[in-house]
């Protein structure tokens, strides 16, 4: 069927290296964006945000697994 | 005009009663008209009182309609209108009764006038709504569903303790702005103000006392998951923001909420779990805004948890339709659906999309506006966190969640879409998403203070876009350390086999502990095991002690008798010696005497 | 010669009641030589004696008459007593109909005789105002009984019962004697007005004497009325004894006994009496206490009514104890209402009974089943007894409770009302078995016509004392002024 | 005399109600076929509810003064009258005596098989005895109907009763007559304190020594508490429970128990009010131990009839808490606790009775999935389920409320206490509803059930009407005792104990409290 299709063609590898470009064009764009809501130095900083969002994102995964690895997590049956 | 106003929980709790009566398509269509007809009821409401009502001595007001209480009864007859049409195929009344009074029960909360009145729809809420864990009929539906219903009588008690200790200081009931602050109650009326806010954040689902929440919604019914995802946090934010705006105290503990949903989030291998950690996760937001409580804070919640309700419902539509269809929700247990479901998928990116603040989509508007209020009085600290918060939830619902159901490994499970309601359902939430996130003025239009805000801002939309799409960056680069997850959960899967020793060592593991007694636990250890220890300490104190007594005087007495009994020997010369013996002892008296 | 030196027309015409009672007894024993076997007409004969005598007594008014210089003293008190002892000695010959041709006594006219013999007894005692006439007529009730217990010639236990009672009896009197004699060396008369003058002038011997006399005196009548430790005869006598002349012995003689008691106290020592409240105390708590706990284990059930009229006749003692107008007025009640209640157990008991004498509890299962009437009947008796409202038990019970609360006895009454918890145990266990437990061997009551009517006419009396008893308490008000008269010519 | 009102009505209104019952008893004795017996029992108890109907209309709730009083002369000798009247604080429980006492006519329909003659009249001479208890203006009266309870009640237990009924029997009246035996040496006692009288309004009128009022107190409290049953001397109260029949069960929730609070309403509170404000606290504490230890043993019971008999202790708890707050919100709750608790609890009895009756089974493990075996029987069993839980909008709430806001005005730790009382209380409430109601149907009883007839639905009927009157409307109620309640107030707090107001907000004030007691004693 035709959605399924265009998931599939979502899945290329063209799509991917599309993707990095706007991830670049992101950063170049926000060199020049006009900043006038400033809440703290971080809005200062071109690209302050995307490096956030990318280490937010790591940072967030490395110390869940971690705290999973020290016993967070269960066998579902746990409770039983 | 008082004719105007017409109590749109009286369609949920008398409507509905009519319902076990009806079968088959009429059925459907009265419940569509009552939630379509309560949903009207709200639309031509005029502000002001209505429904006041003498009880005791006290005035009971049932319709107090101002901004806040009606955009709430918006939000929440809307939902009833999705829920009921993505519910229409259940069979079993019941569950449907239990989903009209729970909603009923919201509808009359939000419009309460005084805290009787609250008390009252709060408790017809948690009773009911425990019907829809219930409902689903397996053992451990069951058993939450208890912990479910122990944590809110607790917390409804707790409630009623802060209403009468407030009552017996100022003698009054009437609902108003009650802010408490510091950390710890000082005095009685302090202790009063602490009582009902902890009240509130028991249902608010705020840790430690939350535990109820990933523990019941992931056991709940396909259908009833979705209502219960949509009313109880979100009435509690609006109690507390009529309540208890303002009280620093919520800062704290929304951020942690944050916080704490998203790291739990990122272990969690049930998806419908892994949602409910989600609604903690963003009911931090709001409780963080109610602890604010500038305007523009409030303006925030209001929104947020406008929105909240439309695409988290959509979530969980989208997530129980692959659990309706496929029988489970566990992630390690699904993958490569978007060949059978792939609309489900659409309408769950959507939900995800919105989540995470996705601008165009209506989480952007309401969650920025939020997280903004935090900028605006400078709390840096709590706009970080909120930030950090916000990644994590792209990161889940926006990307592991998807990815892991309808793409990661395909299982080659024999699925299907759903049923035509819940898909229309799903449609509907679906545009209601998109719809707010590029439409929002209404929305803003229909908040409590005039709106001074404008999310698509160049800047603003381009931090949010920044964070999001690097987030994706970094979830697809450290996919493979999000697979170990599998691995991980197969591992734990077959610790039981690898023998206890390795379980127990885990769990002695203080993190364990505390995890433990977040979810479930709580009830087994700190609440189950001690009453019942208890009630059998007191079992057999009534029966050896108290009643014990009883039965020894009486054997006491009894061998009194027998013992005496042996003087009565029938032997006339027996008898004769005790006479005289009682002859003695009377002339020694005597003599004793004179 | 001329007799009226000796006694007066008006003597005679005060021991009428006497007269005609012993004329009947004679008629019987005649009618029974004349080899009528006809028990029915004994009966008959007897009861009509009874009743004119009573007819007698009731028309005679209760003033205050003193008879033979003294040796009789008639009053509203003796009156009182009077009707008691001829309305029990009529109720008892009604029951005894057909019970003992069915324990197989052949019935003579003795039996009647002996019951009437008893009751001039009886009368005389408490008409006395004189020792040695209060021991003639003790004497004379002690002796018929002796026989009556054991009438049943061919029943061992019968005869057993009749011997132990006899020697038993003959101890006591022993010592009733003597008492007698050691007051009469002290005081210098056996006429109780004379005595109490002497003692209140301080003209006796010696006030050791004295005492012990009294002492000794109070044993012959601890005896007869069954006070702990002279109790010992009587739960053996009452169940070896047939059960009409049981229920006739738990009832009068032991009214007679108290009667005398209180006349000869307040009439001959009520200067002394003070001494011996502390006595009293004693015996009424020991009596009632040693009555409840032994009859808690009795599984035969005349045996346990023999145990609780012990314990009854302690609460009687508390009246004793207080021995003023309310007292007296208050043990006057109890009597009437005690006779009431023990005649009714008793007249079921002996419907219910068969050859071998006694029934275990467990023999009144199903009985509720079977004759409801009969249960019913019985359980009023029972809660009387255990002095439930509202039955006449009770009103008894509350009125010698409130004369000993009003003189501050407050811990004896204490005491009594926990005996009281105790006796409930028991008397409910009959009715446990009668409504409760599933059905034992059937059992065949009989009883002549007049002796069930007999039956519900104690029940119908249980019920009106308990809910209507004005009436009575009045006439045992009035009865209950002697002690005011008396205390007040001393 | 001033100080009460006469009875205006054309007829001897009370003497009917408490009398009539007594005349069906008769008229039955003399009856044979069962049928008979049956309507005639039923005819009387409504005939008496009805009979009873126009003291609801003509109450006169704006004075506390005794009313409908009738006065005859009864025993002169001992200045004893028959004099009956009643005043807001009883006139709640002819109501409740009324309605209870025809439910239990028509559940024991079916239920009675043998000896139904006796049962009957035992039956109806308990109304009479009830109806007098609460009209009783004189002392000796009120005793006399107080012990004419037991017998008949003593029959229904050991009669008609389950397996283990003499022993429960046996107890039931050892322990009543345990208590009643010293209130009646209170009562004679009292009887020459206040001037050889038995009228209760001239003894309320007198104030007694202190000391002799402390006995009296307790003399009394030992029949009362018995009766309520207060901790820790309730232990008659399951056995009784449990074995009695299903009407036996419901007329000593009903009124049995009410009796004793009754009790301490009529007589310790304007009699010896200054004993009552010396042992108040001890006695909330013991109150809420009572609540407490109900809760937790009755968690632990595995019969239906005996766990809702335990659930009776916590909520006795719960009016006797309400009674000692010695403040109108307070005994208000109380007193309408009471006549609750009568429904609520009476209506559990009911429907276990009917249950029962079908299965021949008392243990929760025997049951479950009612609600799909007998949907109807079930969703009478929730509202009532609801209803103890103190579900708002239901009876109990109100109750509950009330007493609790008072028990917070009186005595912050123990009301504190009482909360954990209601929290325990949800629990095995719905624990017992989720056993027997929900889990998975029980194959050994499910052959057995069949749902409620209509004779059975019309038994439950009233109650479920009443459950959400009260609960809605409580005013109704509390209408008739609140210048009652005022007036019995003013008389209690008369007397002034000492210079230190007698509430004590602490732990530490509870100490120091008690240490004056012992002081004071």
């Amino acid at each position: 069927m035709k959605l399924v299709n265009m998931i599939e063609t979502l899945r290329t590898k063209t799509v991917k290296k599309i993707a990095y470009g706007i991830l670049v064009l992101l950063v170049m764009v926000d060199f020049i964006i006009p900043r006038h809501e400033v809440h703290f130095f971080g809005d200062k900083i071109p690209g302050f945000w995307s490096l956030f969002g990318f280490s937010a994102c790591v940072v967030i995964i490395i110390v869940s697994k971690w705290l999973g690895k020290n016993g967070l997590m269960k066998d579902e049956d746990y409770y039983d | 005009m008082i004719n105007d106003f017409i109590h749109p929980a009286v369609f949920y709790l008398l409507g509905g009663l009519l319902i076990p009566l009806l079968r088959g398509k009429v059925k459907q269509g009265y419940m569509l008209l009552l939630v379509v007809a309560a949903f009207l009821a709200v639309v031509i409401m005029p502000q002001g009182t209505y429904g006041v009502y003498e009880f005791l001595n006290w005035k009971l007001t049932f319709g107090n309609v101002d901004k806040l209480s009606k955009v709430f009864a918006y939000i929440f007859t809307i939902m009833g209108v999705i829920g009921v049409i993505y519910s229409l195929h259940v069979q079993n009344d019941g569950e449907h009764l239990a989903a009209f009074y729970y909603v009923g029960g919201s509808l009359g909360v939000t419009f309460a006038g005084d805290f009787l009145t609250l008390f009252l729809f709060w408790e017809i809420m948690a009773f009911s709504s425990v019907f829809l864990v219930w409902y689903r009929k397996i053992p451990a539906s069951v058993a939450s569903g208890f912990r479910y219903l122990l944590w809110h009588v607790a917390g409804g008690l707790i409630l009623l303790a802060g209403i009468i200790l407030y009552y017996s200081i100022s003698g009054d009931l009437t609902i108003r702005h009650l802010p408490f602050h510091g950390w710890w109650p000082g005095d009685i009326e302090g202790m009063a103000l602490f009582l009902i806010l902890l009240g509130f954040i028991f249902n608010a689902g705020v840790p430690p006392f939350g535990a109820w929440l990933p523990d019941a919604y992931p056991a709940a019914t396909v259908t009833g998951a979705v209502f219960m995802s949509a009313y109880t946090t979100k009435t509690a934010v609006y109690a507390l923001i009529r309540v208890c705006a303002g009280s620093e105290i919520l800062i704290i503990l929304g951020v942690v909420m944050a916080i704490y949903g998203v790291v739990y989030a990122v272990l969690e291998n049930d998806a419908r779990r892994l949602l409910a950690y989600h609604i903690i996760s963003q009911v931090g937001y709001m409780v963080a805004g109610v602890g604010l409580g500038t305007q523009m804070a409030i303006n925030g919640v209001t929104a947020h948890a406008f929105c909240h309700i439309l695409y988290k419902s959509l979530l969980f539509m989208g997530i129980s339709s692959v659990l309706y269809v496929t029988g489970t929700a566990k992630l390690t247990e699904l993958g490569g659906l978007y060949k059978t479901m792939p609309r489900t998928m659409i309408y769950t990116i959507i939900g995800g999309l919105s989540i995470s603040a996705f601008p165009l989509f209506s989480g952007f508007v309401s969650k920025s506006m939020t997280v903004t209020a935090f900028g605006e009085e400078h709390l840096m600290w709590a706009f970080i966190a909120l930030m950090l918060a916000s990644a994590g939830t792209f990161l889940h619902t926006g990307l592991k969640v998807p990815y892991f159901i309808w793409f990661g490994k395909d299982r080659g499970i024999k699925a299907q879409e759903p049923p035509r309601n819940m898909e229309i359902a799903m449609i509907i939430g679906s545009i209601f998403c998109i719809g707010l996130g590029i439409f929002y003025q209404p929305l803003y239009a229909l908040l409590p203070y005039p709106v001074h805000f404008a999310p698509y801002t160049a800047y603003h939309t381009w931090e949010t876009l920044q964070i999001l799409l690097f987030t994706q960056l970094g979830f697809f680069l450290l996919l493979k350390k999000l697979w170990c997850e599998n691995t991980i959960s197969l591992d734990t899967d077959w610790f039981p086999r690898k023998g206890a020793k390795g379980l127990m060592w885990f769990s002695n593991k203080p993190l364990a502990n505390t995890e433990t007694n977040f979810i479930g636990e709580v009830y087994e250890f700190i609440i189950q095991k001690p009453i019942m220890k208890v009630a059998q300490l007191m079992q057999t104190i009534d029966t050896v002690i108290v009643d014990g007594t009883v039965h020894n005087l009486g054997r006491f007495t009894i061998a009194w008798s027998r013992m005496i009994l042996l003087f009565q020997s029938g032997q006339i010369h027996h008898y004769a010696m005790f006479m005289t013996a009682g002859v003695v002892a009377l002339i020694v008296m005597i003599v004793r005497l004179f | 010669m001329d007799l009226s030196l000796y006694f007066t027309s008006a003597d005679l015409a005060g021991i009428t009641p006497e007269i005609i009672l012993t004329i009947t007894a004679l008629l019987v024993l005649t009618l029974d030589m004349t080899r009528i076997t006809r028990p029915g007409l004994y009966l008959l004969v007897a009861i009509i004696g009874l009743i004119t005598a009573g007819y007698v007594i009731v028309q005679s008014g209760g003033g205050e008459r003193s008879l033979f210089g003294g040796m009789l003293l008639l009053n509203k008190f003796t009156l009182f007593l009077d009707i008691l002892y001829l309305s029990v000695g009529l109720a008892t010959l009604v029951f005894s109909q057909g019970y003992l041709e069915k324990r197989g006594g052949e019935t003579q006219g003795e039996y009647p005789a002996l019951i009437l013999f008893a009751v001039i007894g009886m009368m005389l005692m408490t008409r006395a105002n004189d020792l040695v006439m209060v021991f003639l007529g003790l004497e004379l009730l002690s002796l018929s009984l002796y026989v009556l217990v054991g009438f049943l010639r061919h029943s061992l236990l019968s005869n057993e019962a009749g011997l132990k009672y006899l020697l038993l009896g003959a101890f006591s009197t022993g010592f009733f004697l003597f008492g007698a004699t050691l007051i009469y060396g002290t005081t210098g008369s056996t006429n109780f007005n004379n005595i109490a003058s002497a003692i209140s002038l301080g003209a006796i011997l010696s006030n050791g004497y004295l005492s012990l006399g009294i002492g000794l005196l109070l044993i012959g009548f601890a005896f007869k009325v069954a006070l702990v430790p002279f109790h010992m005869w009587s739960p053996d006598v009452y169940q070896g004894a047939p059960t009409t002349v049981t229920a006739f012995l738990c009832t009068a003689p032991k009214a007679a006994g108290f009667g005398a008691l209180l006349k000869v106290f307040i009439i001959a020592f009520p200067v002394v009496f003070s001494h011996w409240e502390n006595l009293f105390w004693i015996l009424a708590a020991l009596t009632m206490t040693v009555g409840n706990i032994s009859a808690l284990m009795q599984s035969n059930v005349k045996r346990m009514l023999a145990f609780s009229s012990i314990s009854h006749a302690g609460y009687l003692v508390l009246g004793v104890l207080v021995l003023d107008s309310v007292g007296l007025s208050a043990v006057l009640f109890y009597l009437v209402i005690y006779s009431i209640m023990n005649l009714g157990s008793f007249a079921i008991i002996a419907a219910v009974e068969k050859e071998e004498s006694g029934l275990g509890l467990e023999d009144y299962r199903g009985l509720a089943t079977r004759h409801p009437w009969l249960a019913a009947a019985m359980t009023l008796f029972m809660i009387s007894l255990a002095g439930f409202p509202p039955t006449a038990g009770f009103i008894a019970k509350y009125g010698l409770f409130s004369a000993a609360v009003a003189n501050g006895y407050i811990w004896l009454v204490v005491i009594a009302v926990i005996n009281t918890l105790v006796s409930v145990y028991y008397y409910i266990r009959l009715i446990v078995n009668m409504y409760m437990e599933e059905e034992g061997k059937a059992l065949d009551p009989v009883s002549t016509m007049p002796a069930r009517m007999l039956i519900g006419i104690l029940a119908i009396f249980v019920i009106i004392f308990g809910v209507a008893p004005s009436y009575l308490l009045e006439m045992a008000a009035e009865a209950g002024n002697m002690a005011n008269f008396l205390f007040s010519t001393h | 005399m001033e100080g009460i009102l006469l009875n205006e009505l054309s007829y001897p209104v009370l003497t009917v109600i408490t009398f009539l019952p007594l005349a069906g008893a008769l008229m039955i004795l003399l009856l044979r076929n069962t049928a008979q017996i049956k309507w005639l029992a039923l005819a009387t108890t409504i005939a008496t509810f009805i009979a009873s109907l126009p003291v609801y209309k003509y109450f006169d709730k704006t004075t506390h003064l005794m009313q409908f009083v009738e006065t005859h002369s009864w025993i002169p000798v001992w200045n004893i009258n028959y004099r009956v009247g009643i005043d807001g604080i009883s006139v709640l429980f002819l109501f409740l005596a009324g309605i209870l006492s025809i439910l239990c006519v028509t559940v024991s329909w079916k239920a009675i098989q043998t000896k139904t003659k006796e049962f009957y009249i035992s039956l109806l001479v308990m109304e009479t005895a009830m109806m007098g208890i609460f009209v009783s203006l004189n002392v000796f009266l009120f005793y006399l109907f107080w012990e004419l309870t037991l017998i008949p009640m003593f029959l229904l237990i050991g009669v008609w009763g389950g397996p283990k009924r003499v022993y429960a029997a046996v107890k039931f009246i050892l322990f009543m007559l345990a208590g009643s035996v010293f209130m009646l040496v209170g009562i004679i006692v009292l009887y020459y304190a206040g001037g050889r009288t038995f009228d209760i309004i001239e003894l309320s009128k007198i104030s007694y020594p202190a000391g002799l009022q402390f006995w009296l107190f307790l003399a009394f409290f030992a029949a009362f508490a018995v009766k309520m049953p207060m901790f820790p001397i309730h232990t008659w109260l399951p056995d009784a429970h449990t074995e009695a029949p299903t009407a036996g069960s419901v007329l000593l929730a009903g009124i049995l128990l009410k009796m004793g609070a009754y009790g301490f309403l009529r007589f310790s509170f304007p009699m010896f009010p200054h004993a009552v404000q010396m042992l108040f606290i001890p006695l909330l504490i013991l109150s809420v131990t009572a609540i407490i230890y109900g809760a937790y043993v009755t968690l632990m019971q595995n019969d239906l009839k005996r766990l809702i008999a335990y659930s009776s202790v916590s909520h006795m708890g719960f009016i006797t808490l309400g009674i000692f707050t010695l403040n109108q919100a307070g005994i208000e709750g109380g007193i309408l606790q009471m006549i609750n608790h009568g429904v609520i609890t009476g209506a559990l009895f009911l429907c276990v009775g009917m249950i029962y009756e079908r299965t021949h089974s008392r243990m929760i493990k025997d049951y479950g999935g009612l609600f799909k075996t007998v949907p109807v029987f079930t969703v009478f069993f929730a509202i009532f389920t609801l209803a103890a839980i103190g579900f708002p909008g239901m009876n109990a709430f109100v109750g509950e409320f009330l007493i609790i806001s008072g028990a917070f005005k009186a005595n912050m730790v123990i009301a504190a206490f009482s909360i954990l009382g209601v929290i325990l209380g949800a629990i095995y409430m719905v624990w017992l509803y989720y056993r027997v109601a929900l889990n998975e149907i029980n194959s050994t009883t499910k052959s057995r059930l069949f749902d409620l007839d209509l004779r059975e639905i019309a038994t439950l009927v009233p109650l479920v009407v009443l459950v959400f009157l009260i609960g809605v409307q409580p005013n109704i109620l509390l209408s008739y005792m609140h210048v009652s309640v005022e007036h019995l107030l003013e008389q209690v707090h008369t007397t002034v104990v000492s210079d230190t107001n007698p509430l004590y907000d602490s732990a530490i004030g509870i100490a120091q409290y008690i240490r004056e007691l012992f002081v004071w004693i």
